[in-house]
């Protein structure tokens, strides 16, 4: 049995990510979407925090948070002119969208809500992983270690660099 | 490898088309297609010699000079040859036409990528005839076929490229229905406990498809070669191919590629699956039937001598798949003799009507007329081959048709007079018809085409055959009088492929 | 008898035929022409030489102690072979309707290659173009005539039926460049084409039962102890017929299986013999040359369904319906043909009609021949007047072919009152006439007396009927006969030359026949032919009261039409307006043709061959287009959704997903 | 009251059809940008969940989402990097304009 | 933590010293040797082949598990990525004219890092058998290749593919990991084989939707219908060279990558799930592609519908389950390459000399460049599979292999794809068409390509040629998947 603290955190957290996705995906003005995404990314950290993955939430504000809405902001004003930061949603493509969102939506839920014993787990008792733990299993290679992952991302990231530079280079 | 007879009926075209490939001058590949076709009806004769050689001797295995060199290994796929009397008697004819097709081509333009196709085109044909794997069969068929495209698109006339392409299309369509069949026999060639086999032979003797695959697997491959046997609904490809296709070109598929079909329907659909050529034979009975006089009914009203050659041809090739199915060794000997006659004659109309559509720019027969009397000697082969087509005794189709005639009866009676149906008896009436109907468009074109006044008076200074189309057509006369006057050698020939193996599978 | 001369009497027509086909071109014509005719007399020595071997040699293999006359099979190679027993053999065999066959067909033909040497030129002496190629076709159709009439089996003599008949093709196609020509083979091939298809069906379903092709199995019983020997029996043709009737399928239709057979072989013996209503060919296939009218469309070859009935006559003995047929067609043919000769002005047209109307009368004699009434006499008198007929009818068509090529027409109206200029042609012709109208002491007098002897023992309304047709047959050759040589003083146009006899190449044919025509009668016929080669003495059976009746018939018609006819007189066309109607139908042949015409043009030719290569080009290869263009089609209509628009792309990558999703759960699930 | 998986599933689930509705339905290429990391932190909540509620003795969610975060930055700066690259080119980042090549 | 483990990804690690030393070279070496770039890096890339081969002739080719089960290497895995590397090999050889030209100046060197990263993320596709490697991968292989699609500066279309694509690989992977985190959800597991045992007696919605999911994100890369609709736009508008990388390397990676994860991870489920899933994918994919490449007249755009309906001929190896069916796959694979590098030579060659790639333009080609004509006929032939050429074989025996798996519906399912073969064989036909029997004058003159070029060219002539005549190279294909670790997981 939860704390009611927890129950109340949990209802602001769930609804002002919730309510901050469908802004950021409505509003029209495209610097306040990044905002509105900082927002929910925030809100996604407090529930890592609170299902006890700090470190992950730690990660989570640092790169999502930190560096890739900054990267969106820079973007955006790069892009933007004065004038067209907003932008009109024609009612077709409006259709289109919220029957596939909605059509996802129902689909997914019901089916997870289907499987009972995966939806409505109870949250058991887990000891917070340590930065040892989670270093040790960053670099290990036994069952449940990822090296490999480690490593592999390292060269994806190189190449994305390289491709990044490749692409915005101006000649 | 080298030591056996048949691995030369491919290896010779290879040759001639590496030899093709390297001629420069028009003179050189001419010589290259004259001696290399002259090589292969020289091999044909001798295969045929040393066949009747070995059987009079004793041999009654159902193939000879049986070979098999392994090619795939996992698969079991063997590049296996063998031959039976049907088999040489298709290879000669192969040979003969390709021979009279290079004469018929001797001036076409761009002879180099002529020939090769050409040759690409016959090197199909002679390996199909020589096979007995199913897989190497099934690959030779379908080199034989594509040059087809090439051949008519760049060759031909009228509407070329779609009938290429018209001809193209249906006959591969035919080829995947087929390739289906294939696989699907393969897959259930041998009982429980034996190695799968591609291998015509052991499949047959090992007859050991199930029924219910039967069933599906004979429509298959029988569909898939009547394509090309132009069964009826699938021939519309004919006409049209025929009609734009150059003339050595038409004759090769007409003489010899519709063959194919024939051969296939019976070395295949019949061989392996007996159970089902019983059981499912009057799908197909009505099919050919029907397309043996529906075929001579069209023809009757066509004008463009190749419109009315190729359902002619629609309806004698009709004529062979409906033999084939009455499933008795007399009308199956029949349907092996209409194919050899059919090829021959047909070659000689379509090489005939080459040579006077080469010299008057048309083929209408309303805009022709009394060529009997501008061009005596094209127009008497002409008469002759039609003679031939309409069935006077003394030319080959006689022969067949009678043959066929003789066979189907007996199949039709015993079938009427056994309480199954007389489905056999009314289509072998309805086929015979047929000489009726084939007497009708052949008099009208001799008529209109070649007897009559003249036509068109710019046709007076026309000249008549050249050396080289006089050889071709006196070639395929020959071939065709000496079918007509010398059956039984054939037959005989033919028949020795029905040894007492094929009885028992065939169960006849 | 040894096999050399039967083989060269096939060999060398063949021979010639190739020789003349191949080589003609490069030789002169009087040489081509030389050659033709020389190769036919040798082959008329040694088929006299046969014929008289085979009825006055005596030899055991071919009349045994009792006096009967026997089947000999010269030679039989196997051709083709079927099946174990049903085997085409190529071979000779005799008996004495084939020996018969020989005599007749060489004779009209040696006469004709004569004759033609003189009739193929003009009056300058120019011979025709094609000369060369016109004895070659001769040579050919002599080998294919010789052929059918020895064959030993039915297939052997369907084959050369099939030659025959393209003999005559290409034979009254001769003058190729006339459409009408043309078009007159290609009717006369294709109306025997279809004749003879029912004859092929007739064969397979004889041959099914039977099991054999072979004659001799199937009418006759081999003798003892002579190889290749064999009689007329009909023993035999009751095994066969045991054999049809022990069958599981004797019945079909209401009628016996083998009435079908033999009444569809008959089918083939009407296409070829012209009997209603497969006549139409021969009026027509006039359009050849005469010689060759005369000897294939008069004498020989639309005799050969008379021969192959005479020569299954065992078998149809077994199945008298298939003869009541036989007998019902050939009266109403005879008589049919009989009103039409009465009108028509082609004088090839009347000899044609003519012939029709004798050959039918032939064919009521086997029609009503039985065994039991005068010991089978209409066999006989059929072979009979087979054998008179030939001679004078090819005497009529060589003296009308004289006349043709005298004026350069056919018609009669163009003629009139030639008997000073041409004496030979008058003369020779005026005996024909009366041979043919069956007065005596000429040929025709004989065999058709004995015809109507016979149709009196079948039924007495066929010899009434037979006997009217005869009258109505002298009446109509005399009136031809008046026609061109009387009515009224010849008129020679301005510019021509006087009509004149013809060289010795053409009166000698005419001459000979004549005097045959005039001594055939007293062949004891009965002697040498009969159905069971039994010899017969027909003057035995000579029916005297029948005799004079004929008599008095035919000299009624004849003087009929010397009143009406000869000289000219209003007569005629009084009688004609009298009965406009029945003139009309007769001139118009009783519009066969175009009934004919209707059938094959309006009805195979527009609404099945147009109806279904319309279909063929427009529903079926529609459909093989079709696939084509609704692929077309289809691709077309999807092109949107490669609409360039990535959310589009993603719209459809979701739907595509979930969808996949969706349907296995519902499917699966 | 028990806050179940369910209860964090949920809204990730709403998130991710944010991301797929905003992706369909926004002009602006970086704001598709957008929606697209809600769809990616959807799914890293999924994983985080998944692992906590189910199998909570070991990280593989975790790590996924680890990983799935520092993917996710690689393919946005790239991403970004093409999308200036194309306002260079066609001077505006309107999607709808991305139609050159189509059928 | 045992570092040696590395050493079981001998491949990988060629590759990556391989990248290095390119990386490495085009840094620091001086200006006037950067032409070598491109012959430099199709040695290294020879070498690295050669060694990956040595290395599992030589003794090691037992399956080797690295990584306590996240990734796996046997000789079948290597034998597809020798086949790969070929294909790279060739595709470096044909795109040396471009990456020499004056537009490629500043960015030749880029153009083979990235080239070998996303190869590098091919291999880990393969050898993943853990879920997060296989993303990895996946990303590696479609990230940078986005980059590549945008390296053709100068054309508007290539920065219009390059959005396109990154936008739709981002959405599909968003759409794959969802799935997974629902196959996480169910079996608590990432590897491939815990979820394979975890799976053996589950069946559920979620499940199905997942499965669905991990299946369009893996169709994507393969350009399944309706995944596929990226495919033309992306391959018109990228260099042609990327587009014959992208078409041929990259199809043939996720195709193989897809058996794996269907196989190894799936297994269970196989007639339950997603074989119903596969047969309506495949059919969907060959007759849209093939409807779509009837229309197209530009020949990339051509060739990617024709790629796309290629794919679903792949799948018929894959929905197989058996050896044959994976024999029959990469060989299928393999003499694709060879025929689709063919067809991409010779637009390469054309579209460097004059710039065109309209099939309209092709017209009369044979009259001035019959060779080239000659080459790019032998490659429709090929891919519409007509016999002698290698694209016979490679159909009939994916046939074959397809229909060992013995169902009735397998049969109908190949009749289909037969059928649609005509449909194929009448668009490549289409091309010969305009090339040799229009007769119109080509607009394209004679030129002599580029020695490169023809290289590549005979290379591929001769692969079409020989690779079906030569039967060994199907038998040891088949030899080598008959013994292959995967076939645990076949249904026998």
């Amino acid at each position: 049995m939860e704390s009611v603290g927890s129950i109340i955190l949990y209802f602001i957290v769930a609804l002002s990510m919730i309510v901050f996705s469908v802004m950021a995906v409505t509003t029209r003005k495209i610097l306040r979407a990044a905002t509105y995404l900082l927002f929910t990314l925030f809100g996604t950290a407090v529930v890592y925090f609170m299902l006890d993955y700090e470190f992950l939430g730690a990660v989570q504000i640092a790169v999502y948070a930190g560096g890739i809405v900054v990267l969106f902001v820079f973007a955006i004003l790069l892009t933007s002119r004065p004038g067209d930061n907003t932008e009109r949603l024609t009612s077709k493509s409006r259709m289109l969208g919220g029957v596939a969102a909605v059509i996802t939506l129902i689909v997914a839920c019901y089916s997870l809500v289907s499987r009972c014993a995966l939806a409505f787990a109870q949250k058991p008792e887990m000891e917070t992983p340590d930065m040892q733990q989670i270093g040790a299993t960053l670099m290990g290679t036994g069952a449940g270690q990822y090296l490999l992952p480690f490593e592999a991302v390292s060269v994806l990231l190189l190449a994305c660099i390289i491709g990044g530079v490749v692409v915005a280079r101006k000649r | 490898m080298f030591s056996n007879i048949l691995i030369y009926f491919v290896i010779i075209p290879l040759l001639m088309l590496a030899g093709t490939g390297l001629c420069r001058g028009v003179r050189g590949i001419r010589a290259v297609a004259v001696t290399g076709s002259i090589a292969l009806i020289a091999l044909s004769v001798y295969l045929l010699v040393d066949y009747i050689g070995l059987r009079a001797a004793g041999d009654s295995a159902p193939m000879l000079y049986t070979d098999s060199w392994m090619w795939f290994e996992p698969l079991n796929i063997h590049l296996a040859v063998g031959v039976d009397g049907i088999s040489i008697a298709m290879l000669l004819l192969s040979s003969i036409i390709l021979f009279t097709g290079s004469f018929a081509s001797w001036n076409i333009p761009q002879p180099k990528e002529f020939f090769l196709w050409l040759i690409l085109l016959s090197t199909g044909v002679f390996g199909f005839f020589i096979s007995i794997d199913l897989f190497t069969m099934f690959m030779f068929y379908e080199v034989a076929l594509i040059p087809m495209y090439l051949l008519i698109g760049v060759w031909g006339s009228g509407r070329k490229n779609y009938s290429a392409m018209k001809l193209t299309l249906m006959l591969m369509g035919g080829s995947a229905f087929l390739m289906l069949g294939l696989i699907g026999i393969y897959y259930h060639s041998a009982p429980a406990g034996h190695e799968l086999t591609w291998n015509l032979l052991e499949i047959a003797a090992y007859d050991a498809v199930p029924h219910g695959w039967q069933s599906f697997l004979f429509p298959m491959t029988f569909v898939g070669f009547g394509v090309l046997g132009a069964m009826f609904p699938f021939h519309t490809w004919s006409p049209d191919g025929h009609a734009s296709a150059p003339t050595a070109v038409s004759m090769l598929h007409a003489g010899v590629l519709m063959k194919l079909g024939g051969y296939g329907c019976f070395r295949v659909a019949i061989y392996l699956m007996p159970w089902a050529a019983q059981e499912l034979a009057w799908i197909f009975l009505i099919l050919t039937g029907t397309s043996v006089v529906y075929g001579a009914f069209c023809a009757c009203v066509k004008t463009d001598l190749k419109y009315i050659n190729a359902y002619s041809s629609v309806s004698h090739c009709g004529l062979v798949l409906f033999a084939i199915l009455m499933l008795n060794t007399t009308a199956m000997t029949g349907a092996i003799m209409q194919m050899l006659s059919h090829g021959l004659m047909t070659a000689l109309f379509f090489a005939l009507i080459g040579m006077i559509y080469g010299r008057t720019h048309t083929r209408e027969i309303t805009q022709m007329g009394g060529m009997m009397q501008i061009l005596p000697y094209l127009s008497v082969c002409y008469v002759i081959a039609g003679f031939a087509s309409l069935g006077l005794p003394g030319l080959s189709g006689f022969v067949a048709e009678m043959t066929i005639f003789v066979g189907s009866f007996q199949a039709g009676m015993a079938d009427y007079l056994g309480g199954e149906g007389s489905l056999r008896l009314v289509f072998t009436i309805i086929a015979c018809c047929s000489i009726v109907i084939t007497a009708v468009y052949i008099l009208r074109v001799v008529g209109k085409l070649l007897l009559g006044p003249v036509y068109d008076d710019h046709h007076r200074s026309l000249t008549d055959a050249t050396w080289w189309e006089r050889l071709s057509t006196a070639t395929l006369i020959i071939a065709v009088a000496a079918i007509g006057c010398f059956p039984n050698f054939f037959s005989n020939l033919i028949k020795t492929t029905f040894t007492p193996e094929i009885f028992t599978v065939l169960g006849m | 008898m040894e096999m050399t001369i039967p083989v060269l009497i096939l060999a060398i027509p063949l021979f010639m035929f190739l020789f003349l086909g191949l080589l003609g071109m490069k030789m002169s014509h009087k040489l081509a022409g030389t050659l033709g005719t020389l190769g036919m007399g040798t082959i008329l020595v040694l088929s006299y030489y046969t014929a008289f071997q085979y009825f006055f040699s005596g030899a055991p293999e071919f009349i045994n102690a009792a006096g009967e006359r026997l089947q000999y099979l010269v030679f039989d190679q196997t051709w083709l072979q079927f099946t174990e027993k049903l085997v085409i053999k190529v071979g000779f065999f005799l008996d004495p309707i084939s020996a018969m066959m020989l005599v007749v067909i060489t004779t009209i033909s040696f006469m004709v290659h004569l004759y033609s040497m003189g009739y193929m030129r003009d009056h300058h002496g120019v011979y025709e173009h094609g000369f060369q190629r016109f004895y070659a076709f001769l040579s050919l159709f002599s080998f294919s005539m010789l052929g059918l009439v020895v064959a030993p089996n039915i297939f052997q003599t369907y084959i050369f039926w099939e030659l025959v008949g393209a003999s005559s093709y290409l034979l009254i196609g001769f003058y190729y460049t006339k459409p009408s020509a043309v078009s007159a083979s290609k009717k006369a091939f294709i109306v025997t084409r279809f004749a003879d298809l029912g004859f092929l069906i007739g064969i397979l379903v004889l041959s099914y039962y039977g099991g054999t092709f072979n004659f001799a199995e199937l009418t006759s019983a081999p003798v003892e102890g002579l190889a290749g020997v064999s009689q007329v029996s009909l023993g035999t043709a009751e095994g066969i017929k045991a054999m049809f009737t022990n069958s599981a399928a004797p019945v079909f239709m209401g009628a016996s299986v083998l009435t079908w057979a033999l009444v569809l072989i008959f089918m083939g013996c009407m296409g070829k013999s012209a009997m209603m209503p497969l006549h139409i060919w021969l009026p027509d296939a006039m359009e050849g040359p005469t010689p060759v009218s005369a000897l294939i469309h008069a004498a020989t070859m639309v005799v050969a369904g008379v021969y192959l009935v005479a020569r299954l006559f065992p078998l149809y003995l077994m199945e008298t319906a298939a003869l009541d047929i036989i007998t019902v067609v050939g009266a109403l043919t005879a008589f049919y043909a009989a009103m039409v000769a009465c009108v028509q002005v082609d004088i090839k047209r009347v000899l044609a009609f003519s012939t029709i109307s004798q050959i039918a009368f032939m064919m009521v004699s086997l029609g009503v021949a039985r065994p039991e009434f005068h010991e089978g006499l209409g066999y006989m008198a059929s072979m009979f007047h087979l054998f008179t007929h030939a001679m004078f009818k090819a005497l009529l068509f060589l003296g009308a072919g004289a006349l043709i090529h005298a004026i350069g027409s056919n018609d009669y109206t163009a003629m009139h009152g030639l008997r000073k200029y041409m004496p030979i042609t008058h003369w020779t012709f005026l005996i024909g006439c009366l041979a043919i109208a069956g007065i005596i002491p000429f040929s025709g007098f004989f065999s058709k007396d004995e015809i109507l002897s016979s149709c009196l023992g079948y039924s007495w309304v066929a010899y009434l009927w037979m006997s009217l047709v005869a009258g109505m047959t002298a009446f109509y050759m005399f009136r031809l006969y008046y026609l061109i040589f009387w009515w009224k003083e010849h008129e020679t146009p301005e510019g021509h030359h006087a009509p004149h006899d013809q060289p010795w190449t053409m009166s000698l044919p005419l001459i000979f026949l004549a005097a045959v025509s005039c001594v055939a009668g007293f062949i004891p016929f009965g002697e040498l032919v009969s159905w069971n080669g039994h010899p017969y003495d027909f003057m035995a059976h000579f029916d005297w009261s029948v005799a004079a009746v004929s008599l008095c018939v035919a000299v009624a018609a004849i003087v009929l039409a010397t009143v009406m006819y000869r000289k000219e007189n209003p007569l005629p066309s009084k009688m004609r307006n009298a009965l406009p109607a029945l003139w009309t139908w007769c001139y118009h042949r009783f519009y066969w043709d175009e009934l004919y015409m209707f059938i094959t043009h309006s009805i195979i030719f527009r609404s099945v061959c147009r109806p279904l290569a319309w279909f063929d080009r427009h529903i079926i290869d529609g459909t093989m287009d079709a696939f084509a263009t609704v692929t077309n089609k289809v691709s077309e209509a999807i092109k949107p959704l490669q609409s360039g628009q990535i959310q589009m792309y993603v719209w459809y990558y979701l739907i595509g997903a979930l969808a996949l999703g969706v349907v296995t759960i519902l499917c699966l699930l | 009251m028990e806050i179940t998986a369910v209860y964090y599933l949920i809204p990730a689930l709403i998130m991710f059809c944010c991301g797929v509705y905003g992706f369909i339905t926004r002009k602006n290429m970086i704001a598709m940008l957008i929606s697209l990391e809600l769809m990616l932190n959807a799914v890293d909540i999924n994983f985080v969940v998944f692992n906590r509620f189910l199998y909570p003795e070991q990280m593989e969610g975790m790590f996924f989402t680890l990983f799935a975060i520092a993917i996710a930055a690689a393919e946005t700066a790239l991403a970004i990097a093409i999308i200036i690259n194309i306002f260079r080119a066609a001077k505006n980042i309107d999607v709808r304009s991305l139609n050159e090549m189509k059928f | 933590m045992d570092y040696s483990q590395f050493l079981a990804m001998k491949q990988e690690i060629a590759l990556l010293v391989v990248f290095l030393l390119v990386f490495l070279y085009d840094t620091f070496m001086p200006k006037s040797t950067q032409k070598a770039l491109p012959a430099f890096s199709i040695i290294l890339m020879l070498l690295a082949t050669a060694a990956g081969f040595c290395s599992h002739c030589l003794g090691s080719d037992t399956t080797v598990v690295a990584f306590a089960g996240m990734y796996e290497t046997s000789a079948v895995i290597a034998a597809i990525k020798g086949i790969l590397n070929i294909g790279v090999v060739i595709v470096l050889l044909q795109s040396i004219k471009w990456a020499n030209g004056e537009s490629m100046l500043m960015r030749r060197g880029e153009f083979y890092e990235l080239l070998l990263v996303t190869l590098f993320g091919m291999y880990l596709m393969i050898s993943a058998r853990h879920f997060l490697v296989f993303i990895i991968g996946l990303e590696s292989a479609s990230l940078p290749l986005a980059a590549m699609v945008a390296l053709d500066k100068n054309r508007y279309e290539s920065h219009e593919a390059a959005v396109k694509y990154i936008l739709t690989a981002v959405f599909s992977s968003a759409v794959f990991m969802m799935g997974l985190s629902f196959v996480y959800g169910l079996t608590g597991s990432l590897y491939f084989e815990n979820i394979y045992f975890a799976l053996t007696n589950q069946l559920n919605m979620l499940l199905v939707i997942a499965i669905a999911f991990v299946i369009s994100g893996i169709g994507f890369k393969l350009s399944l219908v309706p995944f596929h609709l990226w495919t033309a736009d992306v391959y018109q508008g990228a260099p042609t060279s990327v587009t014959s990388y992208l078409s041929v390397i990259s199809k043939g990676a996720a195709a193989f990558a897809f058996l794996v994860i269907l196989a190894q991870v799936f297994g269970p489920v196989y007639s339950k799930v997603w074989e119903w899933m596969l047969y309506a994918l495949i059919i969907l994919t060959i007759t849209v592609g093939n409807l779509f490449a009837i229309r197209q007249r530009n020949m990339k755009r051509f060739l990617a519908f024709s790629s796309v309906s290629q794919a679903g001929y792949i799948m018929l190896g894959v929905i197989a389950m058996n050896a044959m069916g994976m024999a029959a796959m990469m060989y299928y694979i393999l003499v694709y390459i060879f025929s689709n590098l063919a067809a991409f030579g010779v637009i390469g060659a054309i579209e460097n000399a004059t710039g065109k790639v309209s099939m309209d333009d092709y017209r009369g080609l044979y009259k001035t460049n019959p060779r080239l004509s000659v080459a790019m006929m032998l490659a429709m032939f090929s891919l519409a599979g007509i016999p002698p050429f290698a694209g016979f074989f490679s159909k009939f025996f994916i046939f074959t292999g397809a229909i060992n798996q013995g169902s009735v519906a397998i049969y109908v399912l190949v009749l289909i794809a037969l059928i649609n073969t005509i449909i194929s064989l009448y668009y490549y036909l289409l091309v010969v068409k305009a090339m040799f029997i229009s007769e119109e004058e080509c607009v394209i003159g004679w030129f002599r390509s580029s020695f490169s070029e023809r290289l590549g060219l005979w290379i591929t002539v001769g692969g079409i040629l020989l690779l079906g005549l030569v039967s060994c190279v199907y038998s040891s294909l088949l030899n080598l998947a008959e013994v292959s670790p995967m076939n645990m997981y076949f249904m026998s």
